[in-house]
């Protein structure tokens, strides 16, 4: 074990760093293009970059990277498990399309330099907060995460609607994050240690004193207890679980297409990542949460469990009534994080592992599918707005016809979110109503099933609209729409590969969530934490 | 009626407090006063900011909070900045397309407030710059540090700005291009010291890690510890100046977005543009 | 002549409450108004006064570091009190 | 018997959690954009002197306070350090605090562009007002 | 550039002097980046402080700055004091408030601060306005002894002007 | 004899008990700049309470910005907008 691993370290630094130069050169370049090459250069790199790290991570386990040669409690650390790696990875590669998109969307708007500066601060913001293995350190990179958010929402600064939605977004953002630092003080002073490895060991075993960060002070579980509540009200508000979603199907759609697709297939998976951190890694089934006297963390668990139905179901419901195609994508990723949310749920004490370990891995599965799929949504509607010059639907009508291959790509990546069977979207859900079942659950098993059903109304409103019904008015022939109509066309590929991988996908994903969230993963977690104080510790 | 009503609310809280305090002293809850020693982490902080006797696990600055913040936690504060760059370039794009154009043959002196204030800020000027700097400068040493130095230097910015008005500002060369350009190169120069130990160290082939700055048992190199007889904290004393400028400028960036005239704004967003 | 710490220590328990009365009625003054310049004028009292206890009560707490404190805060509240006079003087605030 | 530090020490702690409760109502309740920011400031505010007030020490005896963490001889013996760390306060709190601060005034200036922008496009800044402009 | 050089020396030796008091310590170092600080602070603020710089360089101008503090700070300042204590330890309080207009004669801008704020800081009258075309300060006075312009000055500010002229004019 | 132990802490509380006081009248103002002075007393407040909990780097940093730049960036935004909630009633 040498000084750790460079890409893992120097990602999010150098990214932001690279963000940093862009107004400047605003000032100076005025040509569009280079903008686009070099935010597409860099997210290229960044996702070559992750990748390589999940490479390593899958091989020899978590990685830790110690910032400024300090042991972790004393200084910052960087963990990458296999979760955060795969995290990562998918972050970086999205955002590559996403980058390549916006060549195309951004075009013929002003400002781009802005953009692209928020955009990588966004990515920064997302491999940040997946790598980071600090709590505090966490909050900050959720923080430059809502900045670029609230920043890119408001971006078209013309529409009432998208300003009115990013205030909204922010000012509550901004108290929820508050909360979390709140949580966090909580945290010090109780555990007194920030780092997520160190809480791990210190909410598991009861007597012990950590390198440098020593032992207790007062009533530790009652402070989890607080800390955790709030924690998870900021993390359930990142990714909008009900009823914090109020803010998303206002803010989501008014952003710019390529940011729409980021914030609803990307930053909503980070709430669900830190809540796996929180309830699995460092307040996990063995910890202070759950001994006798006080099951705090099944009583949290409950609850994320029944919010995460009843998100399911409202965002099902409302999709219905939706007539704006972006508000109806917005509503649907409402449902599906309240998916995700019922299967991360599933870890109360009374479960037997198998069933917690399946559910996490159809969680983690259908985050992937989501993303992937509902950035290609968001980045197909988009074409369609373009050739339509619309978002309401039945100003949409027929406009797919313009764009035949989009259309196509539009509707993989609906029936991958309805759940259709050679698709990826099937398997997950299929995985979490096993999971349920296995856990002696049929009701809430059924209720996934209802939830799928009662979304395939919304799906099939917006497919119908944009195909099968005859156009209002004849539209222009759509100019110029190649490079976005190959980046939908490669995400359905994707999707496509996702549900034909699915029985290698959902082994390799089981092992993911092993080595990361159950026993033996968080033993390993540990375990790369204390051998670096060792390495790094003074003689 | 609804101030009686007010009144009886703040009188409530202040003894429901008075009340909890009461009971919490009595011993109600865990714990009432602060604990006599601190945290064991802090501990560590505390004996290794300083430590001539471990000079291979020091930060080499006097100033626990500043070690910590630029060298222990040194991640935190990069983001941190770009958080507020990111902010600055957020209220940039929605300001996007909006330039300072002073009226035609402007009388500065029409302009601002009396007389006697303005004599007066032009010599504070000089003073608020001087006493910020030392902030910033004194930064490893005493209370302070680039942020806190850049927030006071603001204020030059801001009572010129407010006191002689925008148009004296812009004209004096207090200009949104070039504070940008300041802002910048004191983030790259921040990103830059963030980074030189470790392309020092893969170029003399040892081990480094970002964001290191005194030389460690597991890499063995490190920025010089001392300037002149004084701790200088290796790279403390570079991120504070970078810290000052990049804080300063980002400040003056913002002031001068906020102080456009209203018309002037008006007439640029309804010229049309920023639609869907 | 040295001063001893005894005399440090009762100076600080005499002056204390003072000071401490005298800060509550500028807050009571500054929170009761009526109007806009008293307010500011209460503030500024309490900080200006706020600013020279904050280097007395430095000595007590053997911190001379602490003293830079008290001319920032005087400085802030001086940059206060121009912008709260420019706002209610003016129609935009940079002109 | 009640210990009279502790009461007053407790009455800090408590009217800090109150003025969480007053500015977290100020967000929630208050219809003005503007009177939510500064509702926000002082929340951030308050959450900042509670992560202080967890990093403080008890005094070592009745006129003996705690010091800054900051060491203010630069050639310390190993007296001096031992006596520093006897009598230091936690300097991470603070560290933490410093950014902080500097984050919460960052999300706060961008919404306060954010609100005049608002302002322009509505002529308002009452949340119950823009909700009945928007039907 | 050049003009600008020697416009800096006066704000350079002030921001050397507060960036030494601020710091409070005097080693190398301090030296060393007093004297960058200054150099930069001078160049930055010479437009905005020195109108003519030629000025800075007549020692009997500081000498006279010297003599009007010491004779201000223990002469008038003390009499406006013992004056306006007077009149509210006496029980009738003899007041007669009002506002007066009060010319003056100075060029420069610094002359004219001078003498405002030594009206404003004596006990007893403060300066509410000033029209700079006109060249007249309105100033509150505690008990008001004369109405017309010369006689005001002749009261209040003919010192201070004085002074003020020799210093900056 | 009070000690200057319960003397300090005392001054804590009673700093606390202020800018409850601070808070609650600047949150529940209606005239914007009014409240936004208040909150300048209450953070004169904290201002204090950094000072004698030994942070005196948070209130170097503190002060301007809730003392200086706050202030400054609401008047501003209150400048630009309007100054009483709820509309130009009073």
């Amino acid at each position: 074990m040498e000084a750790g691993i460079l890409t893992i370290g120097a990602l999010a630094p150098i990214l932001v760093v690279l963000a940093f130069i862009l107004p400047l050169l605003g000032i100076f370049i005025k040509r569009k293009v280079f903008f686009h090459a070099y935010a597409v250069v860099v997210t290229a790199l960044i996702a070559a970059a992750t990748t390589y790290n999940l490479i390593v991570v899958w091989r020899e386990g978590p990685q830790l990277y110690a910032f400024g040669g300090w042991p972790p409690p004393l200084g910052i650390s960087y963990e990458v498990d296999a979760l955060g790696a795969v995290l990562g990875a998918l972050t970086a590669w999205v955002m590559l399309f996403i980058a390549i998109y916006s060549c195309w969307y951004m075009d013929k708007e002003t400002g781009i330099p802005y953009y692209y500066t928020l955009l990588l601060g966004l990515e920064a913001g997302l491999i940040g907060c997946i790598y980071t293995g600090d709590a505090f350190n966490l909050f900050v990179m959720l923080e430059v995460l809502s900045i670029s958010a609230y920043g890119l929402v408001g971006f078209h600064r013309g529409r009432a609607e998208a300003v009115e939605a990013a205030v909204k977004y922010g000012i509550i953002g901004a108290a929820a994050t508050t909360v979390y630092f709140i949580a966090l003080v909580f945290i010090y002073g109780s555990y007194g240690t920030l780092n997520m490895a160190d809480l791990a060991i210190k909410a598991r075993v009861m007597a012990v004193a950590t390198p440098f960060s020593g032992g207790y002070y007062g009533n530790i579980a009652v402070a989890a207890a607080l800390a955790v509540a709030l924690s998870l009200w900021v993390f359930t508000y990142k990714s909008a679980l009900f009823p914090n979603h109020f803010w998303l199907p206002d803010a989501h759609p008014e952003a710019p297409t390529p940011v729409s697709a980021a914030l609803s297939g990307l930053v909503v998976n980070i709430g669900a990542y830190t809540v796996m951190r929180f309830l699995y890694t460092m307040f996990g089934s063995n910890s202070v949460l759950t001994v006798a006297k006080y099951p705090f963390r099944d009583i949290i668990l409950w609850a994320l469990l029944i919010l995460g139905i009843v998100s399911g179901l409202v965002g099902a419901l409302m999709m219905i009534v939706q007539e704006d195609i972006k508000r109806l994508l917005a509503y649907s990723t409402v449902s599906h994080v309240g998916l995700v949310f019922m299967g991360l749920s599933l870890g109360f004490s009374t479960v037997p592992l198998a069933a917690t370990q399946e559910a996490l891995t159809a969680s983690l599965y259908h985050l992937i599918n989501h993303s992937v799929g509902k950035a290609l949504l968001f980045m197909a509607a988009g074409i369609f707005i373009g050739i339509a010059g619309t978002r309401k639907l039945d100003g949409l009508a027929g406009s797919g016809r313009k764009a035949p291959l989009a259309t196509a790509a539009f509707f993989i990546g609906f029936l991958q979110l309805m759940g259709l069977p050679p698709l990826g979207g099937f398997f997950s859900k299929f995985l979490l109503y096993s999971a349920f079942m296995e856990a002696g659950m049929p009701i809430v098993a059924v209720l996934v099933v209802i939830i799928s059903a009662i979304s395939v109304l919304g799906y099939a409103k917006a497919m119908y609209s944009v195909w099968f019904r005859p156009p209002a008015k004849e539209f222009k022939n759509p100019a110029g729409i190649t490079l976005p109509t190959a980046v939908v066309l490669f995400l359905a590929v994707v999707c496509v590969g996702l549900g034909i991988a699915a029985p290698y996908l959902t082994s390799a994903l089981s092992t993911t969530i092993a080595n990361s969230l159950m026993g033996k993963g968080v033993l390993s977690y540990i375990q790369a934490f204390l051998k670096t104080i060792n390495y790094l510790s003074p003689p | 009626m609804r101030r009686a009503y007010k009144y009886a609310v703040l009188t409530a809280m202040i003894v429901s407090t008075l009340a909890l305090a009461l009971a919490a002293s009595a011993g109600g809850l865990g714990y009432a006063l602060p604990f006599p020693a601190v945290r064991n982490l802090a501990y560590w902080y505390l004996r290794t900011t300083y430590n001539p006797f471990m000079p291979k696990f020091t930060a080499s600055a006097p100033e626990a909070v500043t070690a910590i913040v630029w060298d222990y936690r040194g991640l935190d504060t990069l983001f941190e900045t770009s958080v507020f760059f990111l902010a600055i370039i957020a209220s940039m794009a929605l300001m996007r397309g909006i330039e300072v154009r002073a009226p035609e043959s402007i009388n500065l002196s029409k302009y601002g407030m009396s007389a006697i204030v303005k004599t007066v800020t032009r010599i504070t000027v000089a003073i608020i710059l001087a006493a910020s700097a030392s902030i910033a400068l004194h930064g490893q040493l005493t209370p302070g540090g680039g942020f806190q130095g850049g927030a006071t230097a603001a204020v030059a910015p801001l009572v010129i700005i407010v006191i002689f008005s925008l148009y004296f500002a812009v004209g004096s060369g207090i200009k949104k291009k070039s504070m940008l350009t300041l802002r910048t190169l004191g983030l790259l120069g921040i990103g830059v010291t963030s980074f030189a130990v470790i392309v020092a160290g893969l170029i003399l082939g040892k081990a480094a890690y970002v964001f290191q700055n005194q030389p460690k048992e597991a890499a063995p190199i490190g920025l010089p510890s001392h300037i002149l007889g004084v701790p200088m904290g290796g790279t403390l004393l570079l991120f504070n100046i970078f810290e000052f400028l990049a804080v300063a400028a980002g400040f003056t960036i913002v002031f001068l977005l906020l102080s456009v005239p209203e018309e002037s704004v008006r007439k640029v967003l309804e010229g049309g543009e920023g639609h869907d | 002549m040295t001063v001893s710490e005894s005399e440090v220590i009762t100076f600080i328990i005499i002056t204390l409450p003072i000071y401490m009365a005298a800060f509550t009625l500028y807050a009571v003054r500054a929170l009761k108004g009526p109007t806009i310049p008293d307010t500011v004028l209460a503030i500024d009292a309490m900080t200006y006064d706020l600013a020279a206890f904050l280097v007395v009560l430095a000595i007590f707490f053997r911190s001379p570091i602490l003293i830079p404190t008290a001319i920032v805060l005087a400085l802030w509240v001086y940059a206060l009190d121009i912008y709260v006079a420019k706002y209610l003087e003016s129609k935009e605030m940079g002109e | 018997m009640i210990d009279v530090n502790a009461f007053l020490f407790s009455v800090l702690v408590f009217s800090l959690i109150m003025n969480l409760g007053i500015s977290l109502y100020g967000i929630f309740w208050r219809p003005s954009l503007v009177k939510k920011i500064i509702a926000l400031t002082i929340l951030g505010d308050t959450a900042n002197v509670l992560a202080i007030v967890v990093g403080y020490r008890a005094w070592i005896a009745p006129n003996r306070p705690p010091i800054p963490p900051v060491l203010t001889t630069w050639k310390p013996t190993a007296a001096d350090l031992s006596k520093f760390s006897s009598l230091a306060v936690d300097p991470l709190p603070q560290a933490l605090v410093l950014t902080a601060v500097v984050i919460g005034l960052a999300v706060t200036v961008f919404l306060v562009f954010l609100t005049i922008q608002v302002y322009r496009l509505h002529g308002t800044t009452d949340v119950r007002k823009i909700a009945k402009l928007k039907g | 550039m050049a003009d600008r050089l020697v416009k800096a020396v006066g704000p350079a030796v002030l921001a050397f002097i507060t960036y030494i008091i601020f710091s409070g310590s005097v080693t190398p170092y301090d030296l060393v980046t007093a004297t960058v600080v200054a150099v930069i602070v001078g160049l930055l603020v010479a437009n905005l402080m020195i109108h003519n710089p030629r000025k800075l360089l007549q020692v009997q101008r500081l000498g006279w700055l010297i003599v009007y503090a010491i004779r201000y700070f223990f002469i008038d300042e003390v009499k406006a004091h013992l004056d306006v204590m007077s009149r509210i330890v006496r029980p009738s309080m003899p007041i007669n408030p009002g506002i007066v207009r009060v010319p003056y004669y100075v060029e420069s801008d610094y002359a004219m601060t001078t003498i405002a704020n030594s009206i404003t800081n004596t006990p007893g009258t403060v300066v509410v306005d000033l029209d700079t075309e006109r060249k007249i300060f309105y100033v509150h006075w505690i008990n008001v002894k004369a109405l017309e312009a010369e006689r005001t000055r002749k009261e209040i500010s003919e010192v201070f002007e004085r002074f003020a002229k020799r210093i900056f004019d | 004899m009070i000690s200057p132990e319960t003397l300090v802490f005392g001054v804590l509380a009673a700093l606390g008990l202020i800018s409850m006081v601070a808070t609650f009248m600047a949150v529940l103002e209606r005239d914007l700049l009014k409240a936004v002075l208040f909150s300048a007393v209450q953070s004169t407040a904290y201002a204090f309470m950094f000072y004698i909990l030994m942070a005196p780097d948070i209130l170097l940093v503190y002060v301007p910005v809730a003392v200086g730049l706050y202030p400054a960036v609401i008047l501003f935004l209150i400048k630009k907008t309007e100054r009483f909630e709820g509309g130009e009633e009073e």
